[in-house]
């Protein structure tokens, strides 16, 4: 492959939408890579030879930046997502969920499925919403924590959970589940996806990585429920 | 009738279809490597399932196949004591020799500690079979049998890995079994002579199928089963009482057609016994021999010749009720003119009267 | 070492011990029953219990934790009546974590007690019957003390696997302190952030000692009781 | 349901054949040797062997993938050496998802092989040496030969094991199209994104059949070999 | 000396301590269950390694613990036939057969087909061990070992599994082994008379220790010897020549002090052949006896009474250079008034000179 690029693997879709559109228009290469950011970010530093890294965890991309091992400067975010509680079914009546008392009402005996909090940014920012809507200690302990977010979403669409908390691109396609609130964009820190080029990136890179911001790539991230960077 | 079987199996490259009756008593089942015995002990054991048969033991049928019996191998009783022993590696030898007295439960008659004597496994108690010889291994294969109380007891060729010592010490002990219980044993053997002295009946099987089966006495006297149990086997089984016990190491055995004087034999005076004498141990003489170290004279007709391919002849002749057998070679049969209706005298050391040929008197007491 | 390790840390590894024992225990009589008649009984659809068997062993963990969820979830065909009939709930309990790892670890648990059997000799077994024993006797008597090393071994060997197990076990009960998080999953936790390799490794080091120790055990058990057996 | 089959899943499909193939075939004499050493030779350190081959069992398969990168990884102690002097690249290459694969499938191999190796009756082995067989004669006539059911059930069994290994994997290799995405590491893929179960789920039925397949086929070979030695 | 060994080895509750030299030919190694006979032949084969001790095989040292020497099992090149016959259960009856003589090279002489059909294994070629029954086993395993070309051959109650005709058949062979090559074999028995024709030297172990050793016509023929061998066992061994063979089957040996008439023998006039003459067989008599079914009287001069505690007495004879040895009772012995110096007629039935202990002569051609 001329380019290799490794993606959180949340990325997915869109993303191998976006390489089929440039492999047909310029003819190049590219092979990506999907796992979690995490592994990724290791892997980079153990000397991986990705040439660009889109990364759903802005701390990995830090970390990584403090290693020498990203350009720092080429560094940019280029999605945003939100942050969506929902509930198993279709069509399950949207109703003011992020009131107190109102989430652990529709709990029940029930477990509020969340990506790991303090380990999985989903996770982390869903905390950080909950804490700061002032519903966290109400719900702390019944929280059941995943190892990513889409295990989360299989939770809650398995009926195994009656609520979960997920990025809206993950809630958008999937059928079993509905929106039921959406997080205020305040209680969270805002959810960015940083791609930057590795530090010995092939030159063809670059170019990827400004397509990933080019109108119709961006257009394909907000089909697939994301939403543009910078807004 | 105590044994009933008849059964047919197909193996590739081997057919058994073995049909015999035993009476009570130690029924031995001879024949050449190969001939099936084995087959034949299994499936009475039910550790193999014939193609069809029936079988039973003083009664009780263990199988038939026409009508669909099948006794599972654990309700039938059967003790067996195999070729190779098999001896449970993961319990002591103690421990295995009580194996089958526990499923026994209250049919467990045999005192534990007259079995373990009699095989002199005293000093084994606490081992691991792992840690015997092969002779230990079958006598202790052969006490766990005994002790679980059957009431048919299959031996396949039990005392092949024992020495002549130890054989003529378990010989005995078989003996008593079938006198004074009344449990019939299948006695599998390559030598006539080892079992001659215990069986009942013998039957003869060859390449899968019964060549000859009778009662013990009739069959070894019969010149015609020489072929059958081999010429070295050939010998008669006389029966007779017990006289007197003499001071010299000698007993007097009374039987129809005179006396015999044999190595001394433990029992009362009035005892009945069994004496087997082989058909190659006796010379014939047709004057009454002078200053001769055999004791054992007795005088007779001859009944029947029967010259096989070799260069000996099997004569037989009547002693009083009994009939004995004598191997000789053609040139003396000749040479002494012997012919049916002739007297002659029978020659027997009294020494050629084996221990382990001499039957009904055990040296123990047999064990409640 | 041990004083660094945080009352979180502690309850995990308490955790996977309980969770991993009830996980042999309860699949061992099960095992037993499966290596048996793999190993002795021919019947139609052995072979397809065969390959039921080594599932969990072929499948990615997150697929065999994703099927648990689907079945023994709450809403799951079997996990439901299960839990209306018998009261019996697996979905986010430690009972949960408990089925996964039994079910990662049942194939080897099966194929070492399996061989094992495959290895008595029938004729011992054929000895034992002749004696009066009923096959159930029989396999009380002389199969089971004849596998005793190859069910310890499996026994051990599906404990150690227990302790390891993640994929499944978070997919299926997800990650509750204390209800659901053993060792494997704290160390994922740990792996997930920046700096957490030191906290992680410290875990996997208890969670290898502890299995390690098992193994060990293990062999050692095998050995005395093959010892006894006379073998070499 | 073949027709929906991509190309990439093609692609997969064959590479998770050729990783596990190879991981079991580059492994198996180091396995057979392994193997004959933990049940045979009486040596220091066999305990620590025998931990260290199990320890892929014990370990969460991130662990394992986690320590592969850094020991094998570009610049790890032994990957970079390796690399240096011998050419022999682990790192994000298909050879290195082989290695992975096959040090996840090596305790399954290695106790498959050792149980059959002990079941051997040294009694033949000594008959053979009386017969003029030097060890390693006698270890090709006879021991390998008897143990022929064990190895080909072992091997199989890593085969199988290999197929369905994910974690160790995508942690030591990453999930390269057509390099180190193997079926575990596509079934990922598709499960990590809305809408993909349905194509994970097909990925997995494909990877299934062949695994039992590989399974059945062991059985029937382990059958077939242990008729010939005349087992029940 | 082709055999020289001394073994010390400790095991739970028994002791080796065994030494013994052996010449040429066959050494026949008796004792009871548990004398340690297997133990021996283990340590022989370099499969057991003693605690002490030094093996040397026609010169060639297989073991000597003081100098540090321990050849391996393989480089020995001692065949073996095991109790329990250990067969490749992998290969086919062929390629057991076939196993040793691979790694012989150019030193496996025998040609398999004169082997195959000595042992009556022919039709067994493509069987699997574990379809063959235990006396075929064995019989696969003595070919087996026989076509490996041993410089030494170790046979642990290799008959004891097999029939009286299949013993019968394979003794010659053996014979022939010892006689025409120049291996030597030793040869554990329960039983003097299955192996006293074929063997050279007996040593006769008991309890880990060696009681006796020696030529066996001597130690057979020493009154003094009968209680190690026991009283059944005892007998003499007597060398001599084939003189002719007669129209009725019966061929003519010449021994230093008569002739004897045996059951053909198939060897050329002029051949050496070793009888045995068993103790029991014998019969005195004081005068020289008339018309006898007995063809064999031989005059000889009493050298020798040993009575033992039973009613039986041992008589060793001189006849011509050799000596015989009769068991009689010790009322015989009174009434004929034995003494040493008398001079007596012994007494032996042609054909208690039994087959199995005619030895000298095999019945087919030795194998190349
Ligand atoms: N599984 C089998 N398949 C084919 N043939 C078999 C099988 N088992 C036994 N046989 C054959 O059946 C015949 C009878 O065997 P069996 O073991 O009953 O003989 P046996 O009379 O007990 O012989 P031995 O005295 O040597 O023990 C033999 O020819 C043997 O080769
Ligand atoms: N591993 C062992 N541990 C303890 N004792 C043993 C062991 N192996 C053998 N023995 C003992 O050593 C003695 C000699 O055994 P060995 O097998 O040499 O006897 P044997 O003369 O061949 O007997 P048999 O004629 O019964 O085969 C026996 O008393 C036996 O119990
Ligand atoms: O794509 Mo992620 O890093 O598993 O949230
Ligand atoms: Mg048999
Ligand atoms: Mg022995």
């Amino acid at each position: 492959a001329d380019l290799l690029v490794f993606a959180a693997a949340s990325l997915g879709t869109a993303l191998e939408r976006i390489e089929a559109d440039w492999e047909a228009r310029t003819g190049s290469d590219i092979a990506i890579s999907y796992a979690g950011s995490s592994q990724l970010a290791r892997q980079i530093e153990l000397g991986a030879p990705a040439d660009l890294f889109i990364s759903a965890n802005g701390d990995w991309m830090d970390h990584l930046v403090a290693g020498g091992l990203i350009d720092g400067q080429s560094r940019r975010d280029i999605l945003g997502n939100t942050l969506v509680l929902i509930a198993q079914g279709r069509g399950a009546a949207p109703h003011d969920a992020l009131a107190a008392g109102a989430m652990t009402a529709r709990l029940g005996e029930g477990r509020l499925a969340m990506a790991l909090v303090d380990a999985v940014p989903a996770g982390i920012y869903g905390r950080a919403a909950l804490v700061s809507l002032g519903l966290w200690e109400e719900v702390s302990d019944r929280v059941a924590q995943a190892d990513n977010v889409r295990a989360a979403l299989a939770l809650v669409a398995s009926g195994a959970a009656p609520l979960g908390i997920v990025y809206a691109s993950d809630a958008t396609a999937q059928d079993d589940v509905s929106v039921i609130a959406t997080f205020p964009e305040g209680s969270h820190a805002p959810i960015r996806y940083p791609a930057a080029l590795t530090a010995g990136a092939r030159p063809e890179a670059r170019a990827f990585l400004d397509h990933l911001g080019s109108p119709e790539a961006q257009d394909i991230f907000a089909q697939a429920g994301f939403i543009p960077a910078g807004t | 009738m105590s044994l009933r079987v008849s059964l047919r199996h197909a193996l590739p490259g081997f057919t058994l279809d073995a049909r015999f009756e035993a009476p009570e008593g130690v029924t031995a089942l001879f024949g050449p490597s190969g001939a099936g015995k084995s087959t034949v002990v299994l499936a009475i054991a039910g550790l193999v399932r014939p193609d069809a048969g029936r079988i039973e033991v003083n009664g009780r049928v263990l199988l038939d196949t026409d009508r669909g019996i099948a006794l599972a191998a654990h309700r039938r009783r059967v003790g067996c004591v195999f070729q190779e022993g098999r001896l449970f590696p993961h319990l002591t030898v103690r421990q295995n020799l009580g194996y089958g007295r526990w499923f026994a439960g209250r049919h467990a008659a045999a005192q534990p500690g007259r079995v373990v004597e009699m095989l002199g496994i005293g000093d084994l108690l606490g081992r691991m079979p792992a840690d015997l010889s092969g002779g230990e291994k079958q006598r202790v294969a052969i006490g766990r049998a005994l002790l679980a109380a059957p009431r048919l007891l299959l031996m396949d060729e039990p005392l092949a890995a024992l020495d002549a010592q130890r054989k003529a010490g378990i010989l005995p002990y078989l003996e008593r079994l079938r006198d004074e219980t009344r449990i019939p044993i299948l006695y599998v053997s390559h030598a006539v002579s080892e079992v001659a002295r215990l069986a009942t009946t013998v039957v003869a099987l060859r390449a899968g199928r019964v060549l000859r089966a009778g009662p013990t006495a009739e069959l070894l006297a019969d010149p015609e089963a020489v072929p059958v149990l081999g010429p070295r086997d050939a010998g008669s089984v006389l029966e007779g009482r017990l006289v007197a016990h003499h001071e010299d190491g000698l007993s007097e055995v009374e039987i129809s057609g005179g006396k015999l004087l044999l190595p001394r034999i433990e029992g009362a005076p009035g005892a009945r016994v069994r004496v087997r004498i082989g058909a190659q141990d006796v010379i014939l003489a047709c004057l009454a021999p002078q200053g001769l170290s055999a004791l054992n004279i007795l005088r007779g007709e001859v009944s029947a010749l029967r010259s096989g391919s070799g260069p000996g002849v099997i004569v037989q002749l009547r002693i009083g009720e009994d009939s004995l057998l004598a191997r000789i070679t053609k040139r003396s049969a000749a040479a002494l003119d012997l012919a049916p209706g002739q007297t002659c005298y029978a020659i027997a050391k009294s020494v050629a009267v084996a221990p382990a040929d001499i039957g009904g008197a055990a040296p123990a007491p047999l064990p409640e | 070492m041990l004083d660094t390790i945080s009352a979180a840390e502690w309850d995990a590894l308490r955790l996977s011990l309980k969770v991993s024992a009830v996980a042999v225990a309860a699949s061992l009589p099960l095992g037993l029953l499966t290596a048996h008649a793999l190993a002795r009984w021919r019947f139609p659809g052995r072979q397809i219990l065969n390959g039921l068997v080594h599932l969990p062993l072929i499948l990615p963990p997150v697929v065999t934790g994703y099927l648990l969820l689907l079945g023994f979830g709450r809403t799951g065909p079997i996990g439901a009546p299960l839990e209306a009939w018998f009261g019996i709930g697996f979905a986010f309990r430690w009972t949960g974590a408990a089925l996964a790892a039994g079910i990662m670890a049942f194939p080897l648990m099966v194929r070492a007690i399996r061989l094992s059997i495959e290895a008595v000799d029938p004729k011992l077994e054929q000895a034992a019957a002749t004696l009066g024993a009923s096959r159930p006797w029989v396999w009380i008597t002389v199969t089971l003390p004849l596998i005793a090393p190859g069910v310890v071994a499996g026994g051990i060997l599906a404990f150690a696997k227990a302790m390891g197990e993640f994929g499944a076990t978070i997919t299926f009960v997800s990650n509750i302190p204390g209800e659901t998080r053993t060792l494997p999953s704290a160390i994922y936790a740990f792996l997930q952030v920046p700096g957490g390799e030191g906290a992680a490794m410290r875990l996997v080091l208890i969670s290898v000692v502890v299995s390690m120790g098992a193994l060990l055990l293990s062999e050692w058990l095998g050995r005395r009781i093959a010892r006894r057996l006379g073998g070499t």
